[in-house]
Order: structure tokens, then C-alpha cells, then sequence
């Protein structure tokens, strides 16, 4: 079975796919947040197999995050409440960009800011660096008070942020959906009515959990994001919701753990997927899900993938 | 760094609670005294994350040991696993414990607290090799405790060993602090260097305590872990710098530790939830 | 240990909590839906040993439900697309009350419609029946089109229905509150303000779970409830929420398979529990929940439990 | 029914991916030919959910065991299971075979797919007891899959037994369907009661082709199930009612089934997403 076997499949003509006019050898990405600034996988996995991966979210300046204990485990899922951590959009562009280059993989920037002026100033140092195919707007961290909540669950501020970031931009634009709403139908319509060129989803749901013991919250910052495969019910009805409200193409995101749990998001209506959480309990997870849509491929005679993007039967 | 599919060897009950397993692998590794791997029962479909477990003994190239009290989830799938089962193992991980930093006094106090042993057996072996006069403060809330984590190992090791039970069921009654402050007073001579694993109070205290009597202290600290090996940032502990708030107040046990000089480490924010 | 061993807590008076004016002798109920109509549980468990419990959906009419297959597993829970099945209001008064009289336990009347006059319709009928000590409105299920989703994510709409039903009730009244919504405080608020005397919390996400061998849905009706452990993390954080946003007593819902996790939402903010999905895979866990809650009283030294109900520490 | 943590006797592997779970259970049980029992590995956090097993044989009203094929989650952590390991059992459920169905024309056919065969081995050996004439179809893919399906317990009870498997591999090739068709045309005589167990294809149609010869049918449906004793209404399937969306269009297999009825059942509803 060709493909069946890591490597065998550098080149599975089958998987490739198309974003906003950028082509991705397959459809499977590392998780912003979830995939470091890449070269961390580097030791485990060949970074070139893989479709591409969203940074850890990129603020103008870098950011401390927010004081442990930052994670808890839950059945299923993770909660976290990192609070952004991470090097800045500039130390990025400097410090890892250029290790980054060496690799033939997608680098998605994942961007974040507490207002519109954050966010335009970040995307500004990245338009600088060089070998970023494409902004990832994070418009939906539960973690922290300022901006993130708001943006991501108000139509208007979010298509307002996103014909700023539009204008300020010379990356294709990427705007990451919150779950945390009544009707992400109607985020999805304003955010690409303001320009966004694809849309990923889902962020995480805010969550919480208690130690009984001590009657303390696990986690120091309270509430945080939940993640994991206990998600994956919610993110894929929110794909196919999404995928039947607008046009552009959609990253399926939220518990993905293999090439099963990828395909259930493609034909639900994702043209690609990201993977989080799962990097952390099987760092080579990613991987092994692009050898397993090679397998699915061969098994139901599938010419390309993209005949399968939201190919559900009713 | 290597992930791997390794072997159950051995996973034995010490004591009531408390196990150790054996694993072998089909590559070579090289384990430092005080690094430590993440594992996982490799057919449990919960919990989802993998545990970080210290190097308790290396044997050859292919087989290490770790000592584990079955505490939650993680620790009950372990527990199950039988000769022959399969463990996913991320290894070795961590900075390790700086054996030469005793060099310049020659004298050093290792202080186990608890499951903490697990961390420091190594160490405690390689010290006394480097011909270091080295004291081990073995503590542990009670007889049964401290077999299961591993007291006949350390005192085959053949060296001092001043032991506390909490209840008093065996050795000193109290906390190993008590007579780890009394060392530092009465013990004249150069300062020995102090290495401690233990829970978060009990390594805060001893932090205390070798502050007062300007010993330099080393700790292996534990916090909750995603991946291991630096990406999930989940795992930090705050640390001191010049700004309050700047971006360098914390760092990942996982990666930039799990050894920190104690002084460098905030001790009014703890790192874990219990 | 007092109360360790079953049974030996039938008198718990530690246990005893309040609700709406009617005392519960524990925090500790069937969830609707997945406790039947009580009597089902008899062989199994001493329902005489639980706070109460909340009967299936009951609507004005007796209802067919959807078309299998109803149900999937996923992990830690499992999506429900049951259409809300049930015997009708009236069935349940004049067939199923008379037996439940001969338990002293706690019975809620689940009450569901397609429009405000169901909702009304079946109170009516329920009013002539003896033993049911309060209603609960289920204005959130998101399996049937019409009227559940959109009461249950529009605070005018909820309060509209609130009111009419206080006015019809004859019995204190729940409101069941949807988690499908982008703030749960503001549908409490004015689901309060309309005159609920007590709210309970929450009631499934809406989900998805495709077969990719047959690229079809696994629910004939392609969205579905999720419910069980893997929704814990939301439902506590809701409860948490909802309790400083309105005075009213709250019943916390969502994932609850042990005292422990009833423990989580008691302490941030829940005067009682109810356990749903659990009930399927461990049918005597609500009765073991309420010995765990007796020993945890022991270990901690706790005189009542009502001393724990929104004691988090910060 | 009783709730109860049943010990393991046994777990063998009678084929590749085919098993035979023995259980004692510490109360005496008493199940009928074509109940079944809600099944969990105790110690597994993962599937939530119990799966439903038929009483493949039982032994003594203190032991049964049960055949199994390792599909996907549940099964593989009962796979896991070793002798003395502990299974949450909620038992015996639904309703059973009627053995008397047959007693007017005396003659049975029993037709069993694929791993369908573990809810009609109790139901032959009670017909023949019964002095019932009685023929079993047995359906397999493959020699693999009927040797699995516990084709040498059927040989054992001596009665007279046609074998199809979709590849050949063993006895006629074909489906189970094509026997079963050809002896209601050509045999003679009073029309055998058929009970069918499988597939719901292969019931499907063997629905339609005992509806030709007017010959009684039951089958033994299956449907995902939430709690297997009739409260989450998860299990349905549809059957035939005057009004097409009356209240009782739906049947719930676990307490209302598992056995129907072949002509009371909607074949073009299907209860399994697969
Ligand atoms: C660098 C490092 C090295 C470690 N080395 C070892 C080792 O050698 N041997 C060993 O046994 N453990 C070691 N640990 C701890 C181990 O990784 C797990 O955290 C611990 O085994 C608990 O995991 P669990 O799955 O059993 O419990 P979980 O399911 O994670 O938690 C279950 C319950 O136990 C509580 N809990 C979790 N951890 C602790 C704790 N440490 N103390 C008290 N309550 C707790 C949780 O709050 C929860 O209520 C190490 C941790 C770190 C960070
Ligand atoms: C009344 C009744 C009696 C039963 N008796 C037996 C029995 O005696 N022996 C036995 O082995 N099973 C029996 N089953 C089926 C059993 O209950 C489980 O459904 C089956 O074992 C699959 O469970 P799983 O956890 O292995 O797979 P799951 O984790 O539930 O599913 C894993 C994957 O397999 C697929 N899948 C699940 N079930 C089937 C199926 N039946 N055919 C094809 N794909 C499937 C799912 O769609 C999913 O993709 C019975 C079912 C019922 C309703
Ligand atoms: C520890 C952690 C940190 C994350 N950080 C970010 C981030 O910086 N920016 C972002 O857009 N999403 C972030 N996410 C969300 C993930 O990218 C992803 O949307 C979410 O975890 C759901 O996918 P999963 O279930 O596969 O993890 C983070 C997730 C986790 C678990
Ligand atoms: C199969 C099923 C049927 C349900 N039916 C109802 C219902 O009729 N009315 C209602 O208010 N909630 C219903 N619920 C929701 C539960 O009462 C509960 O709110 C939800 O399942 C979350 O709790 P859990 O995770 O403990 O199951 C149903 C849940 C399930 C799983
Ligand atoms: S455990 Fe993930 S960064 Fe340390
Ligand atoms: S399985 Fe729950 S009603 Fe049948």
C-alpha cells in the first residue's frame, strides 16, 4: 500500500490543498499554541512533511503570560491559561524565522494583541520577515480580560479588526473563530464581509475546574481554555455550520488526534486542519496523521483530497 | 530526546502505593542523575497526557527504572501494566543536577522528601564516587513511605543517612528540615552544598533555611506538565527578575529546569494547584 | 466513619439543602432525560436515598422522538439526538405519579413545548397532578428546531416564556439554562427577573460526529446534545458565573460521575446537583455520590453542606 | 437485573480478533437464549459507555461467557482483560428467543451473520431439547471470521448445519441469504419458524424473503446503546404503526427488543450508522 509507511508519502500528490492562493503539500498543521515556533518538533519529526504549522500567538511586544499553575487536565481535554506568553512578533521575525526558512513547510504567523492598535502594530514587524505564508488572527484567547473575549464574540468588532488587519496586511489573512458564542454563523459572515481569506476554527471553550480539597480553582488565572478530543464534537458541528454560511476555505480545528479525527473536519467542510493538543501526548502525531490520509486514500481509491472537502452525505 | 514505544521489565508494589518500574528500550539513551522522562500506558485511552517521572536508576544503555506512588489517573494506568506492556516514552528530559558544584567545599546534604527520592538516587551515587562527603536527609510521612520510596536503595548506598517520618514510625520524628537546619548550625567546616527534591512547602522551607546560612541550594521542582519538552509553556514557575512583571518572571520546569538554584525561584507563587 | 458505608447516611441531615422553599434531604438528583421517570431505577437503587429527581422532557402531547440512530459515543461523553421522546404530560400524571408517591424523594416535572402555549399547555395538565414538588423548564434543548434553540439563546424570549409559566405554575419553578449561548449571566438575569425562582445548569452543547467510512452523520439527525464528563470544565465555569450574576439558588448539571465532581460545583456556587449521562454507564452512581458526599463531610469536618455552596477560595 | 463487578475467568482469542470472555458473576443470574448483558472493563476511564453482549453460553447460574469481536473502543479494553481482571456487568437484559414459536409446525431455521451467532447458539441447543426440527445457516466473510464466530460450538450440537462465507473460503459461497431461500422453496412441509440474528443488511433481507414464503420470522436487531435498561430511549428503532408519526413509531431495542417480530420492524430505517 503506497503511502502506508512514514516517508513514503513526501510527495502524496493526493493531499495537497489550496488557501486563499497558497498551496499546502497536505492538509495537516500544528496548532497555534500547540506547536512552539516549530523547530521544537524538529528533533521529533521532519518538519517537512507536514502541510505547515500557526506559531504561538505573536503579540508586538513579548508578554510574560500568567502565573502557574497554568494547566490542569481534565477528562478528555486540557484546561490552560497560559496568558500569551511568548518572544514577540520582532524577537520571532529575528531569532526564528531564519532557522525556520530552512524548512519547506508553511509557517502560518499567529497574531494577537489587547486592541485593534496591538494587533496592526504586530502584523507590521511581520510583514518584515520573511517566510510567512500567511497571519492567523487570534481573535478568540479566553485568556486574557482585555480584547480577546470581546473581538471574538461581538460581529462588529471583529469585522472591524479585520479590515484593519486587511489593510495593514501583505499576507493573505486568516481570522481564528471563537466557539464561545450563540451563533459563530454570524461571526463567520462579518468577519468575511471585512476581507478575512479563510477562517480557522475552533479556538478553545472557556472552562474551569475546582480541587476540592482545597477549594481552589486549579488553575491561578481561574477559568482557561478547554481542549483536547473532548471539543471534537463541537468544533466539527461548527465547521459545517460555518462551511454552509460562507465561501471562503476553512481550517478545522479542535481535538483532532488522527487521520480519522482530521477527515471526520474535511468532510464536514474544512479544506485543512490543525492539530493542538494532541502534539502534547504524541508529539509525532502530526505526521503520523498525514501517513493516515495517505492510507485512507489508497483504501477508498481518493484521487485527491480536496473531492472529499464537506463531501457529507445526507 | 527520543520518543519511543519501550518495554515493561518489571513494575513491582514496594509498598502500599507506591511501585517500581523497570522498562527497556530499542535504542540507546543517556540518562542524567536527576533528568526525567514523560510517560503513558500506551493502550489507556485516558488520561490523555503523558506523567513526569524521574530517573530513579539507569541499568546499561536499554533499561531504566522510575519509582512512582499511585496518586491519580496517570499513576493508575501505570499501576496496571504487567511484564511485556507497552509504555510511550518521551526521554531523557531536563537540565540535571550539577554534581561538580560540590566540588569546590567537597561536602554535600541531599534532602528527599517523599517521592522526591526518585530524583536524587542518582545523585546521591554519583556524589560519593566524586569522593564528595556526602549526607543524605531522607524524610517521609511514615515508615511505610519511605520503604516505598526507595530507603533500602539509599542506604545500600552506604552513606550517612539521617531519616524523619512525619509520625515518627521510623527515624527522627518531625520534618527533614528540622535536622537539616541543625546540620547547617552545628556542622562547622566549609558549607556543604545542599540538593533537594521534595514537595513544594518542604523545598520553600529548605530554600529558607540554606538562605539563612548562605549554603548554596539546589531544587528539582514540580509542576503540572502538558508536553515536557518546552512547547505547551504550562509547566513554569515564577522566578525572580529586575522588572515584576517582565517578560523573563517564569520559566518551564520542563525545560529550563526541572533544577533551579533555589535563590532564583519565587517561592510566594507555587507552581502546583494541591 | 459515619456515612462511609451506604445506607448508612439515609439520614445525612449534613446534606439536607433548600431550594426554591422545598427541602432536599441531598444536593443529589437524576438529571431529566436520563433518569426516566424515576421508576426505572427502582431494581437498581433506592431512589428513597436520593435529594430527587427530574423527569424526562415532558411535553402537552406524547412524542415520537427522531429517527435512529439517537446516539454516538464520543470521548467522554457521547452526543443525543432523542427529539424528546416521551409518555406526554398527561400520561405521566395519571400512570407513572401514583407509583412515584410511594417514594419520599424529590420530584421535578421536566417540562418542554414547541411554543409558549405547549410550555403552558402542559403545566396546566401537570398542575392536577399530586407529588411533583417543582417544574423545570427545559428551554434549551438543542435537538428540535423549533422553539428550544431560540428561546433558550434569547434573553427576551426566555423571560417572555418565564413569566407566562410563573403565572400558570402552581409549584416553584426552575428554568433549565443552554450552554450554547456567549454569556450565560445575561440569560440568567433576565430569566430571574421574569420570576424563575431557581435556575439549573446546563443542558448539552450542540455537537456533530461524522462515520468517515460512510461519510455520513452518525445521528440521523445530524446534530446532537453532548453531554458527560467531557463537558465538566464549561458546565462548573458557567455555574461559577451564573452565581455572582443572580442571587436565586442554582442546580449545577454537566458531567457529574462522582461526589468529587459534584464537590466542584457545589463549591463554585451550586446548591444542588444533578448527574445525566453518568446514570448510563454506573446506574447506581447517584447513590454513590451522595455516600461520597457523607464522607467527605467526615474527612473534612464539614456540619453542613450548605457551609461549601460557593466557598471557593481565591 | 442485577448490577454487579463480575470476575474473569478466561479471555481467550479463538481467532484472530474474535474472542470468549468467561465471567462469574458473585449472585446467581438467570438469562434466557438471546438476552444479553451491558459490559465494561472496570478499570478502563475510556468508553464511558457499557457494550451490550449476548449470553453466548451459560454455565451454571453462576458463569457465562460471552463472544466477542474487538471492533473498536469497548472491545479492545475488554480485550485487554486477563483472568481475574473485573468487568461492570449490568444483567441479564431484553427479552429472549421464543423456543415455543416453533412448537406448532415443529421446524426451525436458525440464521446466523457473522458475529450474530453469539445470540443463537443457546436457541439451537434449547429447539433440539425441545425435539424442535431445526437447520442452521451459518454466515461468515471468511473460514477466519465463522471459526471465530464460534463455528465448532455449532458443529457440536450435532444438528444439521449449512456454512456460506462471503469468500468461499469455506462451506458454499455467498451470503447466508441464498440457503436460506433455497430451502424454504424447495422444502417441503409446514413452514419452519426462521430466527435470524445479524447484520441488519442480512436481516433486512431475510426479512423480505420469509415475508415471500409467509414464514414466521424474529430477529434480533442492534442499535448503539446509552444505558441498555430502557431509560435514555437511545436504542430505537422504527416499526410499522397506523399513523406514520404516532407515538409510537419507535421501539426501544435494549427492553422492548432485542428480538422483534420480523414484519413489525421499518427495514428501511436503518439503526446503525454503519
Ligand atoms: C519533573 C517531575 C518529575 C517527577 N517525578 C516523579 C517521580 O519520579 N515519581 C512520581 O511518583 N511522581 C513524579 N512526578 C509527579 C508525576 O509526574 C505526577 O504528577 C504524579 O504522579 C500525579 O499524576 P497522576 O496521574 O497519578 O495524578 P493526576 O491524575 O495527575 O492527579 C490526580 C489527583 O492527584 C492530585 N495530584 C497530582 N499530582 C500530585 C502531587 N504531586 N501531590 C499531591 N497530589 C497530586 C491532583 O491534584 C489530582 O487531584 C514528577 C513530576 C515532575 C514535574
Ligand atoms: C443487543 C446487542 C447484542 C450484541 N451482542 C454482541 C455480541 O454478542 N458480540 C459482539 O461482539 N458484539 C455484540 N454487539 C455489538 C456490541 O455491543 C458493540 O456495539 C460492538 O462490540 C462495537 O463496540 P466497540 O466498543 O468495539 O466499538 P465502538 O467503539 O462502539 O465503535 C468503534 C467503531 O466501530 C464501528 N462499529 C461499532 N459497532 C459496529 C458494528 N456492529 N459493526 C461495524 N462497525 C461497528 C463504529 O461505528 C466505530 O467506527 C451487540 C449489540 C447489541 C445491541
Ligand atoms: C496550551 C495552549 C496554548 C494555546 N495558545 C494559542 C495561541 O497562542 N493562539 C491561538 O490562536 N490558539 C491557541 N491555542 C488554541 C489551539 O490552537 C486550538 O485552537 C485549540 O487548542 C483546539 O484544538 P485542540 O483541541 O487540538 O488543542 C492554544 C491551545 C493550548 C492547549
Ligand atoms: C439522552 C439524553 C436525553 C436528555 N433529555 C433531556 C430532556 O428531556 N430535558 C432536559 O432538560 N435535559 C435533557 N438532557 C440533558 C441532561 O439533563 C443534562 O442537562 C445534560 O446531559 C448534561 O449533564 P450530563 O453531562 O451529566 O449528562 C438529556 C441528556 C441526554 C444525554
Ligand atoms: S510541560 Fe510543556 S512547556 Fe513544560
Ligand atoms: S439503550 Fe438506553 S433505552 Fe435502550
Amino acid at each position: 500500500m503506497t503511502g502506508a509507511t512514514p516517508g513514503s508519502n513526501n510527495h502524496d500528490e493526493r493531499l495537497a490543498v489550496e488557501i486563499a492562493g497558497i498551496r499546502f503539500k497536505n492538509p495537516v498543521m500544528g496548532a497555534s499554541g500547540t506547536f512552539g515556533y516549530g523547530l521544537e518538533f524538529a528533533p521529533l519529526i521532519d518538519l517537512n512533511r507536514l502541510g505547515g504549522f500557526s506559531t504561538k500567538g505573536l503579540s508586538a511586544r513579548p508578554l510574560p503570560g500568567n502565573p502557574p499553575p497554568r494547566i490542569v487536565e481534565t477528562h478528555g481535554g486540557m484546561l490552560n491559561a497560559i496568558g500569551l506568553q511568548n518572544i514577540g512578533a520582532r524577537a520571532f521575525v529575528q531569532e526564528r524565522l531564519p532557522s525556520l526558512r530552512g524548512y519547506d513547510t508553511r509557517v502560518i504567523a499567529n497574531v494577537f494583541g489587547y486592541s485593534d492598535e496591538d494587533y496592526i502594530e504586530a502584523i507590521n514587524i511581520l510583514n518584515d520577515g520573511e517566510g510567512i505564508s500567511a497571519y492567523e488572527l487570534n481573535i478568540s484567547c479566553p485568556n486574557v480580560k482585555e480584547g480577546g473575549i470581546v473581538i471574538g464574540s461581538s460581529p462588529s468588532a471583529a469585522a472591524r479588526l479585520t479590515e484593519k488587519a486587511r489593510l495593514a496586511s501583505s499576507r493573505p489573512l486568516i481570522v481564528k473563530l471563537s466557539p464561545n458564542v450563540t451563533d459563530i454563523t454570524a461571526m463567520a459572515r462579518a468577519i468575511v464581509a471585512a476581507g478575512a481569506d479563510a477562517l480557522s476554527l475552533i479556538n478553545t471553550l472557556v472552562g474551569m475546574s475546582v480541587d476540592v480539597n482545597t477549594r481552589r480553582p486549579r488553575l491561578n488565572y481561574v477559568t482557561g481554555g478547554l481542549s483536547g478530543p473532548a471539543i471534537r464534537p463541537i468544533a466539527v458541528r461548527m465547521v459545517y455550520e460555518v462551511a454552509r454560511a460562507v465561501a471562503v476555505p476553512l481550517i478545522g480545528i479542535g481535538g483532532i488526534a488522527s487521520a480519522t479525527d482530521a477527515l471526520e473536519f474535511i468532510i464536514a467542510g474544512a479544506t485543512a486542519v490543525q492539530i493542538g493538543t494532541a502534539n502534547y501526548y504524541d508529539p509525532r502525531v502530526t505526521e503520523k496523521a498525514v501517513d493516515g490520509l495517505s492510507e485512507y486514500c489508497d483504501h477508498n481509491r481518493i484521487e485527491s483530497i480536496r473531492s472529499l472537502i464537506g463531501s457529507l452525505a445526507r | 530526546m527520543i520518543e519511543t514505544l519501550a518495554t515493561v521489565e518489571s513494575n513491582d508494589e514496594i509498598a502500599t502505593g507506591y511501585r517500581r518500574l523497570t522498562l527497556s528500550f530499542d535504542q540507546e539513551i543517556e540518562a542524567r542523575p536527576g533528568q526525567f522522562a514523560m510517560l503513558k500506558a500506551h493502550d489507556a485511552f485516558e488520561p490523555l497526557l503523558r506523567r513526569a517521572f524521574a530517573f530513579y536508576r539507569t541499568h546499561g544503555p536499554r533499561q531504566s527504572s522510575f519509582l512512582y506512588q499511585v496518586l491519580g489517573r496517570g499513576t493508575e494506568a501505570l499501576s496496571r501494566l504487567g511484564r511485556g506492556g507497552r509504555v510511550e516514552a518521551l526521554l531523557p528530559l531536563g537540565n540535571s543536577w550539577p554534581v561538580d558544584a560540590s566540588a569546590p567545599t567537597g561536602r554535600a546534604l541531599v534532602v528527599s522528601g517523599g517521592i522526591g527520592s526518585a530524583s536524587v538516587l542518582m545523585l546521591c551515587d554519583r556524589l560519593a564516587r566524586a569522593g564528595v562527603d556526602t549526607h543524605i536527609l531522607f524524610g517521609a510521612s511514615s515508615a511505610r513511605v519511605a520503604h516505598g520510596c526507595g530507603l533500602e536503595d539509599f542506604r545500600a548506598l552506604g552513606l550517612p543517612l539521617t531519616i524523619t517520618t512525619d509520625d515518627g514510625s521510623l527515624g527522627e520524628r518531625g520534618f527533614v528540615t528540622a535536622p537539616l537546619e541543625r546540620m547547617l548550625r552545628t556542622r562547622g567546616g566549609p558549607r556543604p552544598v545542599v540538593y533537594a527534591c521534595g514537595p513544594w512547602v518542604m523545598m520553600s522551607r529548605v530554600s529558607e533555611i540554606t538562605a539563612g546560612f548562605e549554603a548554596r541550594c539546589l531544587v528539582s521542582l514540580e509542576a503540572p506538565m502538558g508536553c515536557g519538552f518546552g512547547v505547551c509553556v504550562g509547566c513554569v514557575v515564577a522566578v525572580k527578575t529586575r522588572e515584576p512583571l517582565g517578560y523573563n518572571s517564569y520559566k518551564r520546569v520542563c525545560i529550563d529546569g526541572s533544577i533551579f538554584p533555589a535563590e532564583a525561584v519565587r517561592w510566594d507563587v507555587t507552581a502546583m494547584s494541591h
